[in-house]
């Protein structure tokens, strides 16, 4: 049982409060609550919307068509078509089903025009069939503005006389989980022994920024002069021994590709967040897209060996932040934790904890006299130790052991064949992580990556015989594991948020198999789950 | 005493003044680590690319060759992970002025703690003679075969319009000045910027010129003063300028590692817990 | 018939201009002459050395020992077990065959130690048998240093007293054309069209500068601030009207990736010149390397079409160079002149002149009231006007026709449509431009682009039933053609400097087709051809 | 007269400063047109990325919606490009002081000919409130929730260090006198600059601040006046403030595009030939 509420208006007019108070009003007596949230690049005079998808079972995703709306402000009437059937909308529109006046009962509580929203939930509420109570004590949040939301709200369940469609099902009780994959990130990076966050502000990775500057805990969030300020500081403290993030959108990573490629020759650990947007360039920067894989996968000037890690939720996002860490420094290397607006800013419920596959570590040696920056080991990987404690070198030419400049062809090679070798060890250490994930049953084969998953997971539900490969590691690339599952179907599509289809040809390019089904999506709006159903459906028609 | 070379093959210019300026840097290096003020492990050498930068091969501390322009951010990063360690960090008139001018405004406003010399040869030497910033007008760098268009940036008093803590001017081959501003530019807390007049014998020898147009400051100064000391010489090659060198300013306000309370964190936390327990806050 | 001349010694000892001088004087006498130039990243007091194969037949490379060598300073040792069996050295190094003193012999003369090297030169000339007269006059070039060079290798000639091994062949007479990558692609960028070219100095593309700046012809080249204020210049400038190259190296590349991004979106055309040295980072500037070919493929963030044109040598970097203005013009793109330090400063001699397969272009059309920057055609490729005589309009958004920002589901798909439609015109349009070129006949197949087609070339006519598919245009990838030669071929290598043999990636990407066997080189060097012949023998046995 | 209104949806904040900025701008444009300074289709508007950016798509002009920090150097290009045309570049504080402050210095030096509008809201506005080089410390923007660490930069008094051939300063709000100094610094043959004092009236408004500080200057003046009139505000929240407003420093000298001698190159070469004969330069 489920239903999907759409809550749109002006932006400033509270409306991802509104829907925030809703869904954690929800969550918190049992119910699933996907929230997509929908807006502009702009502050204030256009539209906003959110919506919000309601369960009794675990949700990942939301779809188009509506079982109630919220619409006030000018520029929602386009949510008229998007109700279903007996579907309700309130609001202050021509052409909803109930029409209400809230700046004419804000009046007579003598309230500002900024509660017309708790007015119009109220009334949502009394739509519904819920508690008004319910609605109410979730308004606590509010602040010194509570009692007035909630006289409002109060007033709009009082006046509204439209239909009611009453919800009512019964949910299990148990642990909830309410989380966005920004929040996810942040916390995932605390947890994962994260000491600082350095960042230059870029939708929509800036929200982590906002996060970590606020939390209590003993790490700090700085915003520095640009993005290639951001990257070099961070390398900087790195090198001196924090555990560093850094964090941005495609403009900023794209400034940062010359000290990403000297994090590869210097081999000093950092973890980038990279939370992607459609572009190129600006784009459509307040909107979503996975266009930016190839892009990621191939930053830098130069070979050296990354991870670019893709988490499919707010949960694989908190667990493989401690990935990105422990990879980033056990072997020295640079891992990006690749996503984008829609795992960033949609939210979602849990109802179990993370699980982690490793331990954190700085991975620091003692040093010792004959201590070697860029010692030559078997497996490529040469043990880290910082300044402060003896000499620690880190050098963006080409080097020896020790971090000095060399020029001469048999030193150059032994230094290339020593990241090279660790480029393989990286491999290996990926394939006990769990790269790839297997969703469902069939012998028709989905495969995809990162925010994707919520309406692929939703969506074969409704399907028969369709199974989901997710690839959570997108380099190293688990080459063997994908061309198995590929070579056991009977189908293949890939489904992606972008243009082109790249994990297409990022298989090919590992594989050798070609996928040409490509059901993809490049209007900057996540799929929606039936949508995608539809879609797969008729690609293996 | 601490052993501060290194068996790399120099490959400056034979003659070049970067010796000098290396020799320099040992010098106060050794006497600091000498006086008390601070550990050989504490030190660490950060440069950009370019000739100067040459020295993180030459001196034997803890050190990051940067990228260039980038030395500034870089050190400013060092600070930020571990503010406990001396950052000396050097760096070319083309990486500071040209590619990394952001980062110099920047750092002379956020006061990160190092000190920062340029050895300012008013040339691009590495990639063989073509203009920086501060290359005089009318000098024919080698993508500027008629002369070069632009008047020369000053960068001493950009530095204190910009906010630096501490500025001074030097002299590459007055070794005796040099390395007391450079033991005074580490000792100062904040960024303390030093450029080194270091002509470049090979594409921009202009010793002859800065030669008897020196004189020693006796600052620091308060701002104005310092201000009107800095805007003497214009990095002109006008025949009758006079050159101050020596420490122009000198203040002392936090940091940028103080401003957000920063330690050093591998430290103080030798290794992190996973903590799981913060999924807890997502708890409805 | 052919030898090979080393000539090498201290940075600042006139080694590059010697060996200018012979090279000038044997290509003037009807010789074909190969030049590779070895130099450290240092000014004085390191190694220099060049390496002159002068043949009566048209030659493309070199390999590593030598029929003669002037060996001088103290870093030259290391030549000493590089001679051919009967080879010659002369020079002031213990070991060498010939041991002289020009310090001796100038001081008789008067002179200054710079001209020791002109001292050895006549007596190479002595122990080539060649004619000193002919040395003497290309010494003209020395300028108001004439004379005494003059006098100098008059003095070393006479002087000589080792053994001579005469060179006496025959060669055929014709034109002769004596050009390094640099020199090609600054003449070729004029002769195409360009006003202006923009840069800030990098190695190993700052002669482009330096040439440019040099020229009389009506051009101009601007050193600006950093690669950032060079690509957004250079991006404006062509706004504006103007025919505008940048050049670079993969550090200045990756600063300017977020640019390159916003052509991608703008639509602006531009002609990058992006000459490769080994990575990451700073790597080992003055050496050669193709590691950033997957780098400049994807550079940018987002999804947009561009053109990655690799020459192979001066007169393709001529050639191609035209085809890099006119599709950036035509289609308004990116266009990737991708080259390494290798051809840059290699200086070939061809017999022949280039011949153009297209004419320059400003594609330009004259505005009426309702032109529209971004129109929606079907080709997806807009006409281009500027300001100045209308309304232009270019923007890093997502746009309309007009080029007015949308965030509009719909308007964005149709937008983004127009592109992917540009993209597959861009791709037609460069099969008629000879992506690929097939040398010599045979089974067994070698792959390879960019630089290393003169080894190559030189190599495979040391072999049987060997030829050799050169990709030139790397992007868009001509799948079919490539896909068409591996197929029948019994087997097959890629050849790449570099480490990991990017080439087999692209084509196993764009084709399915994996190539196991790699020739890789990666410290630095470029391949000998002989080095290469045995490991193309080595490899296919 | 000419319609410089475009048919675009406007969505700054209702009250936002910028709509006055927007129609002084269009008013400066269409009064130079009609007074013979330049042709309608001679002017482009260039910006960087921010709510101020916006004013690309609400003013019919040929206009380059550039990156966030770039507008300076795609200004720079357009000159090269076509020094006939009129550009107006439109940035934030964020754009010039932050992100692009190196072409900022560097543009004060070269003096490309266009005026440069910062439409400065101490505030990256369209990112939701972080502080910016301007903002005044304690401010707690959304990334410094426990106050702004930073003191602010005075970009005026920077502008003119840096060598800026024309300096101003206005008010958002002051119509008449924001479209003469937009006027003035459209003619001025350089890099005219002008900072707009514009309260973000969502994140950041300090109307109220400033509201009762300014006074106009008589200037332009000499140099050195020009630097003590620009230190009378040092862009902080200090209660006894004067803030001058009004053209600080004017002065001529080659611009960047006069300095290469540049053309229109699409008028003067509507179509170069192929000229294969170049290759013969090569023959020996
Ligand atoms: C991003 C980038 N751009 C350009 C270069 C090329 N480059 C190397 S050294 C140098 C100039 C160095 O000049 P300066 O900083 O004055 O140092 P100097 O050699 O004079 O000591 C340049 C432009 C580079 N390494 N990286
Ligand atoms: C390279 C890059 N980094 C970050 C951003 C994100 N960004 C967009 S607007 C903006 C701030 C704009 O501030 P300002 O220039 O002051 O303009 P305002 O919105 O205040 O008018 C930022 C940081 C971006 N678009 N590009
Ligand atoms: S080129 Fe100039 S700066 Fe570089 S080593 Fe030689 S003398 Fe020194
Ligand atoms: S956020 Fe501020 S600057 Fe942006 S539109 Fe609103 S009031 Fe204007
Ligand atoms: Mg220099
Ligand atoms: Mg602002």
């Amino acid at each position: 049982m489920e239903f999907q509420i759409t809550i749109a208006g002006e932006a400033g007019q509270g409306i991802a409060k509104s829907a925030e108070i809703v869904s954690k009003d929800f969550v918190s007596r049992g119910f699933y609550v996907f929230n997509y949230r929908d807006y502009g690049s702009l502050i204030r005079g256009g539209e906003n919307f959110n919506v919000l998808r309601i369960s009794d079972e675990p949700v990942y995703s939301n779809d188009w068509t509506n079982d109630f709306a919220i619409l006030f402000g000018k520029f929602s009437s386009h949510h008229l078509n998007k109700m279903k059937q007996n579907g309700i909308s309130i609001g202050t529109l021509e052409g909803v089903q109930a029409k209400m006046n809230p700046s004419l009962i804000i009046k007579e509580i003598g309230a500002n025009k900024i509660v017309e929203n708790a007015v119009l939930l109220g009334a949502l509420y009394k739509a519904m069939g819920q508690p008004i109570e319910a609605l109410i004590k979730q308004m606590e949040t509010y602040g010194k503005h509570t009692k007035v939301n909630q006289i409002a709200a109060q007033k709009g369940y009082d006046t509204y006389n439209g239909e009611v469609n009453e919800i009512r099902f019964n949910v299990r009780k148990g642990n909830r989980y309410y989380v966005s994959g920004s929040n996810a990130i942040s916390q995932g990076a605390i947890a994962s022994g994260m000491d600082l966050y350095i960042a230059y502000p870029m939708t929509p990775a800036t929200p982590v920024l906002h996060i970590l500057a606020r939390v209590k805990d003993d790490v700090r969030a700085i915003q520095l002069e640009n993005e290639i300020g951001v990257i070099s500081a961070g390398l900087g403290a790195s090198f001196a021994g924090a555990n560093v993030m850094v964090g941005t959108s495609g403009g900023g990573f794209a400034l940062m590709n010359e000290a990403l490629s000297l994090q590869g020759i210097s081999e000093i650990p950092i973890v980038t967040y990279m939370c992607m947007r459609p572009g190129p360039a600006t784009g459509i920067p307040t909107y979503t897209g996975q266009g930016d894989m190839q892009f990621v996968l191939n930053s830098g000037h130069g070979e050296y060996s990354k991870v670019v890690i893709a988490p499919g939720d707010p949960k694989e996002a908190f667990e493989r932040t401690a990935e990105a860490f422990y990879l980033a420094n056990k072997y020295r290397v640079l891992s990006v934790l690749l996503t984008d607006k829609h795992l960033a800013e949609s939210d979602y419920t849990f109802d179990s904890s993370p699980t982690f596959r490793v331990k954190p570590t700085r991975n620091l040696v003692n040093q010792s006299k004959d201590y070697l920056s860029y010692k030559i080991t078997e497996d490529g990987n040469s043990p880290r130790a910082v300044p402060g404690k003896g000499i620690a070198r880190a050098t963006s030419y080409e080097h020896d052991e020790m971090g000095y400049t060399v020029e001469e062809s048999e030193k150059i090679k032994i230094m290339v064949e020593k990241r090279l070798r660790k480029a393989k060890t990286l491999e290996d250490a990926v394939k006990k992580l769990e790269p790839i994930t297997v969703y469902g049953k069939g012998k028709r084969l989905v495969i995809s990556w990162g925010s994707t998953k919520g309406a692929i997971v939703d969506a074969i539900k409704l399907l028969e015989d369709t199974r989901f490969l997710q690839i959570s590691y997108l380099k190293p690339f688990p080459s063997e594991e994908v061309k198995k599952e590929i070579e056991e179907s009977l189908d293949v599509a890939i489904i992606e948020n972008s243009a082109t289809g790249q994990i297409a040809a990022l298989i090919r390019e590992n594989t050798g198999l070609e996928i040409k089904k490509k059901i993809l999506k490049y209007d900057g709006r996540p799929f929606g789950y039936l949508e995608l159903a539809d879609k797969i459906k008729e690609m293996f028609k | 005493m601490i052993n501060l070379n290194t068996s790399e093959q120099n490959t400056w210019c034979p003659g070049c003044h970067n010796f000098v300026i290396l020799s320099c840097a040992k010098k106060a290096v050794s006497e600091l680590i000498n006086e008390g003020h601070a550990k050989h492990e504490d030190f660490v050498t950060v440069t950009g690319i370019g000739c100067h930068a040459k020295l993180y091969d030459y001196i034997n501390t803890s050190g990051f060759y940067g990228l260039h322009g980038r030395a500034i951010p870089t050190a400013n990063g060092i600070t930020l992970g571990n503010p406990k360690l001396k950052v000396m960090t050097f760096a070319g008139d083309g990486d500071v002025y040209a590619e990394g001018i952001s980062h110099f405004i920047n750092a002379a406003r956020v006061n990160p703690n190092y000190a920062l010399f340029v050895n300012n040869n008013k040339i691009f030497a590495l990639t063989t003679g073509q203009v920086t910033p501060t290359s005089e007008k009318g000098f024919p760098g080698r993508s500027t075969p008629k002369g070069n268009p632009f008047t020369p940036m000053n960068p001493v008093s950009l530095a204190l319009e910009a906010g630096a803590s501490f500025v001074a001017r030097e002299y590459s081959l007055d070794v005796k000045n040099l390395t007391e501003t450079m033991k005074a530019a580490i000792k100062h807390k904040g960024f303390a910027y030093v450029d080194i007049i270091q002509p470049c014998i090979t594409f921009h020898n202009f010793t002859e010129y800065v030669k008897d147009k020196m004189y020693r400051l006796n600052g620091p100064f308060e701002y104005k003063k310092a201000m009107e000391k800095a805007k003497e010489w214009d990095y002109s090659d006008s025949a009758d300028a006079k050159i101050p060198v020596g420490i122009f300013y000198e203040e002392e306000r936090p940091t940028l590692s103080d401003l957000f309370d920063n330690k050093n964190w591998s430290e103080a936390y030798p290794e992190r817990k996973i903590n799981s327990a913060l999924w807890e806050r997502f708890k409805v």
